[in-house]
C-alpha cells in the first residue's frame, strides 16, 4: 500500500500489470485509427459529408461527461489513499453516474443516427462509426464492472487493497483516453 | 475410491450391449454402408440412391439411430475416463484431454448425420444439391477421426506411465491402442482420392476404418468390464 | 497535499474541457467552405490536440507524474507513437485518393 | 536420445512437458496446413462471385485437400493443449469450476473453430465440376463457420482471465490475465463478418482478420511461455508457486 504521509515514493500507481493492457489496447486501436485515417483521406467526400450528419454537441457533451468521470475517478483514488473511505465511495459513484449518461447518451445518439437512415452498413464512414463507437461502448461496460470492484474494496474498508483500487481507476482513465481519441477521429 | 462412488458403474457399463444393438442394426439398415456407395457415382445415381422409396425409410431411420449411438458412446467414454484417472500419474492431465476426446468425437459425428438426413428430407431436390449434401455427410463421417485417433493415443500414453508394477491396464492394451490409432489414419487422407482403396468406399478408410473401431469398442469393453468388476470385489 | 492535489486535478480537467470546447468552431470552418472539401489543418489540428489530451490524461489522470520515470518514457513515447502513425496514415490515404 | 529416454522414465513433470510440446506442434502444423498448404488464411475475399470462387477452389485444389487431410489427422492434439490449460487453473487457488468449464467448452472448439472449415472446404475441392453457385455456397459456410463462431473463445478467454486476475497461488502473471482481455476483445471484433461483404470488417478484413491475427498471434506466443513457465515451476503442491528462478535454481 502507498504510503500517505510524507513525500510519495514514485511509485506505479495499481498493478504494474494492468500497464500492459493499458499499452496494448492503445495500439490496437491506434491501428484501428489507421486504417480508418487511410481510407477517410482517401475517400474525403464520402467521409465528410456522413461525418456531417453527426451532431458534434453529442460528441463534446460525450467527452465532457468522460473527463469528468475521469476527474472523480481520480479524486475517489486520492481519497481512498489518504483512507477517507465514505469521499471515495461517494466519488466512485459520481464516476458510475457520469460513465451511465454517457452511456446513455451514446445510446441516443445511435438510435437517432439509425431513425435518421444512418446504419452500420449504410456507408463506410458509418461502418467505422458504429464499429469504433461500439467496441468503445464494449470498454464501458467493462469499466462498470472495474467501478464494481473499486466499491466492493471500499466497503472493505481497512482491509481494501489500494492496489486492486488503482488498477481499476487505471483502466477507467483508459476507457476515457480511447474516447479522446475516437472523438477527435470520428467528429473532425 | 470404490465403494459408494463408483455406484452405477456397472450399469453404465451395461448399457453396452444395448448400444452395440443399435450401431450394428444401424450399420446394416443403412443401404449405403453393406456396400459402401462410391463417390465415382454421379449426380443422377446419388440421387436415384435417396428417391428410391425401398431405400428412404432405411436412410432415415438408420441415422436417427447413428445419432443416439453416438452420444450414447460417451458415459462409457467417461468410464474409461475414470480408470485412466486411477491411474498412477502425478497429474489428472491425461483424464482431462480423454474426457476432450469424449466431447469432441460424437459432436463430430453428429455433423455427418445431420447431412446424411438432410439429403433424406427432400430427396426431390435438385440432383446436384443432394449430392452435395451426400459428399458433406460421406466426407465428414469418413474423416471424424482426429479424436478417435486421440483418445487411442492418450489411452496407450496414459498406459505407458502408469505404475508398472500395479497397472490399471495390462501394456498389451495400450500396444493395441498404438495399432487402432494407426489404422485409423487413413481414413483422414480419403479426399485425396474418389477411387481405389483410398477412396471413402475403399478399402483403408471404410473397411479398416470401421473394423478397427469395432475392435476397439470390443476389446476396450472386455478389459474396460473387467476392471470394473475386479475394483469392486477389491 | 490532498488539498493541492484536489486543485491541480480541476485545473487539469478545466485544460482538457477547454480543448474539447475548443473543437467546436473547427467544426463550423469546416461547413462554411459551403462543399464537403478535406482540409488537411483541421484534420492535423484535431489529431494534435487529442495527442495533448491522451498525454495529459497519462500524466495527470493515470498519475504517470508520479511513477518511475521509465513508465513516463513509455506513456510519451506511445503518445510519439499515435501521433505518428495516426498522421502518416492519414497522409499516407491522401496519395490514395480515389 | 539417452537424455530423451531418461526423462522418459524419470521427469516427475513428464505428462505436462507432452501436453506442452503436442501445443508446440499443433500451432505449428496447424500454421503450415492453414498458409502455405491450403491456403486458406489469410482469407480469400467474400464479395468474389461464383466464377472467381470456383476459380479459387480450382487452383487450391491440391493444396485443399491434402492440408485438410493433415488436420483430420492431428486435430486430436488440440485435447492436450486444453487439458493443459485446465490444469491451470486447477493449480490457482480458485474453484474448480474455472477448469472444467474451459475443458467443456473447448472440448467443442475443434468444431466450429476448424473441423466445419476443413470439411466443408474439402467437400468443395472433392469435385472439381461442381456448380459453382454450390461451391460458392461451401466457401461462405467454411469461411463464416471458420471466423464468426468465436464464442467459445471469447468466454474462454474471460474464464482464464477471471481464473488468473482471482488466484492467489501466482501460477500465471496477471498481465497475462489482462492480455486475456484483449484477446477477448478481438472475438467480438470478427461478429461483423455475418454483415459484410467488403470492407475492413468482413472474414479477410484489414481490422477483423489482419489486426486481429496480429493479437491472436502474440497472444497465442504469451500462452505456449507461460504454459512453459507455469511447468518450469511447478511443485506439486497446492500453495503458490515458487518464481521461475527459484524453481530453476
Amino acid at each position: 500500500m502507498t504510503a500517505n504521509t510524507g513525500k510519495p515514493a514514485r511509485a506505479i500507481p495499481g498493478q504494474p500489470d494492468m500497464w500492459v493492457l493499458v499499452l496494448f489496447e492503445a495500439l490496437v486501436f491506434t491501428a484501428y485509427f489507421a486504417v480508418y485515417l487511410f481510407h477517410r483521406s482517401a475517400h474525403s467526400e464520402l467521409f465528410l459529408r456522413s461525418q456531417a450528419r453527426l451532431d458534434p454537441r453529442f460528441g463534446t457533451l460525450n467527452t465532457l461527461l468522460m473527463l469528468t468521470s475521469s476527474l472523480f475517478m481520480l479524486r475517489c483514488v486520492q481519497a481512498s489513499r489518504a483512507g477517507a473511505i465514505r469521499a471515495a465511495m461517494t466519488s466512485a459513484l459520481i464516476t458510475g453516474l457520469l460513465g451511465t449518461a454517457f452511456g446513455v447518451s451514446k445510446i441516443t445518439e445511435w438510435i437517432r443516427l439509425v431513425h435518421g437512415g444512418s446504419g452500420f452498413t449504410s456507408n463506410e464512414f458509418f461502418e467505422y462509426y458504429f464499429f469504433l463507437t461500439g467496441i468503445h461502448f464494449l470498454h464501458l461496460l467493462i469499466g462498470f464492472v472495474a467501478i464494481g470492484v473499486i466499491a466492493c474494496q471500499l466497503r472493505r474498508r481497512e482491509r481494501r487493497s489500494q492496489e486492486v483500487v488503482e488498477t481499476c481507476a487505471t483502466y477507467w482513465h483508459t476507457v476515457d483516453l480511447l474516447w479522446v481519441l475516437i472523438f477527435s477521429l470520428l467528429t473532425w | 475410491m470404490a465403494g459408494a462412488r463408483a455406484d452405477g458403474e456397472l450399469i453404465l457399463f451395461w448399457t453396452l450391449p444395448v448400444l452395440a444393438a443399435i450401431w450394428v442394426s444401424a450399420f446394416f439398415l443403412f443401404p449405403g454402408f453393406a456396400h459402401p456407395m462410391s463417390p465415382a457415382l454421379t449426380a443422377a445415381q446419388v440421387a436415384g440412391f435417396y428417391r428410391d422409396p425401398a431405400h428412404l425409410s432405411l436412410i432415415r431411420s438408420s441415422m436417427i439411430l447413428f445419432n443416439w449411438f453416438g452420444v450414447g458412446l460417451v458415459p462409457l467414454l467417461t468410464l474409461l475416463v475414470l480408470q485412466v484417472k486411477r491411474m498412477a500419474h502425478r497429474t489428472p492431465i491425461l483424464s482431462y484431454c480423454l474426457l476432450g476426446c469424449a466431447a469432441g468425437g460424437p459432436a463430430v459425428f453428429l455433423v455427418a448425420d445431420i447431412f446424411w438426413l438432410l439429403a433424406a428430407f427432400q430427396p426431390g431436390r435438385d440432383p446436384q444439391l443432394t449430392l452435395m449434401f451426400n459428399d458433406l455427410a460421406w466426407m465428414t463421417f469418413t474423416t471424424a477421426v482426429p479424436f478417435l485417433i486421440g483418445q487411442s493415443l492418450i489411452i496407450a500414453l496414459a498406459i505407458y506411465l502408469d505404475h508398472p508394477g500395479r497397472p490399471v491396464f495390462r501394456r498389451w492394451v495400450a500396444h493395441f491402442n498404438l495399432v487402432i490409432a494407426a489404422a485409423l489414419v487413413p481414413a483422414a487422407f480419403t479426399g485425396l482420392a474418389l477411387s481405389g482403396p483410398m477412396a471413402w468406399d475403399g478399402l483403408l478408410p471404410f473397411w479398416l476404418k470401421n473394423t478397427a473401431i469395432a475392435a476397439w469398442i470390443a476389446v476396450m469393453s472386455v478389459v474396460l468390464g473387467r476392471n470394473i468388476y475386479r475394483q469392486r470385489a477389491a | 497535499m490532498n488539498a493541492q492535489a484536489k486543485r491541480r486535478a480541476l485545473i487539469v480537467w478545466l485544460i482538457l474541457s477547454a480543448i474539447t470546447l475548443a473543437y467546436l468552431p473547427l467544426d463550423s470552418w469546416v461547413d462554411s467552405q459551403g462543399t464537403y472539401r478535406a482540409s488537411s489543418v483541421v484534420t492535423t489540428i484535431a489529431i494534435l490536440l487529442a495527442l495533448v489530451k491522451a498525454r495529459f490524461i497519462f500524466r495527470e489522470f493515470m498519475q504517470v507524474r508520479n511513477a518511475p520515470t521509465l513508465l513516463g518514457r513509455l506513456t510519451d513515447l506511445w503518445v510519439l507513437m499515435i501521433g505518428a502513425a495516426l498522421l502518416g496514415s492519414y497522409f499516407l490515404g491522401l496519395g490514395h485518393v480515389s | 536420445m539417452r537424455s530423451i529416454a531418461w526423462h522418459w522414465r524419470n521427469n516427475p513433470k513428464r505428462e505436462l512437458w507432452l501436453a506442452w510440446y503436442a501445443t508446440v506442434v499443433f500451432y505449428n502444423i496447424f500454421f503450415i496446413v492453414f498458409f502455405p498448404v491450403t491456403h486458406a488464411q489469410p482469407p480469400p475475399h467474400p464479395g468474389w462471385s461464383d466464377a472467381q470462387v470456383a476459380y479459387w477452389f480450382a487452383r487450391s485444389h491440391g493444396g485443399l485437400l491434402a492440408g485438410f487431410a493433415i488436420m483430420f489427422a492431428i486435430a486430436g492434439l488440440t485435447a492436450p493443449q486444453n487439458a493443459l490449460i485446465a490444469y491451470s487453473m486447477r493449480r490457482m487457488s480458485v474453484s474448480r469450476a474455472f477448469a472444467y468449464s474451459y475443458l467443456v467448452m473447448y472440448s467443442l472448439s475443434a468444431l466450429p473453430g476448424m473441423l466445419l472449415l476443413c470439411v466443408v472446404l474439402s467437400v468443395g475441392a472433392l469435385r472439381p465440376g461442381r456448380d459453382p453457385a454450390q461451391l460458392h455456397w461451401l466457401y461462405d459456410f467454411g469461411f463464416l463457420s471458420f471466423t464468426g463462431t468465436m464464442g467459445i473463445f471469447l468466454i474462454g478467454s474471460l474464464v482464464w482471465m477471471l481464473a488468473i486476475l482471482l488466484d492467489k497461488n501466482r501460477v500465471m502473471p496477471k498481465w497475462f490475465g489482462y492480455l486475456n482481455l484483449c484477446n477477448a476483445l478481438t472475438e467480438v471484433v470478427v461478429a461483423p463478418a455475418w454483415i459484410f461483404r467488403t470492407g475492413v470488417l468482413t472474414w479477410n478484413g484489414l481490422i477483423s482478420w489482419w489486426i486481429n491475427i496480429a493479437v491472436f498471434g502474440i497472444y497465442t506466443g504469451a500462452f505456449i511461455m507461460q504454459l512453459r513457465n507455469l511447468i518450469l515451476r511447478e511443485d506439486f503442491g497446492d500453495g503458490p508457486l515458487p518464481s521461475l528462478a527459484e524453481a530453476t535454481r
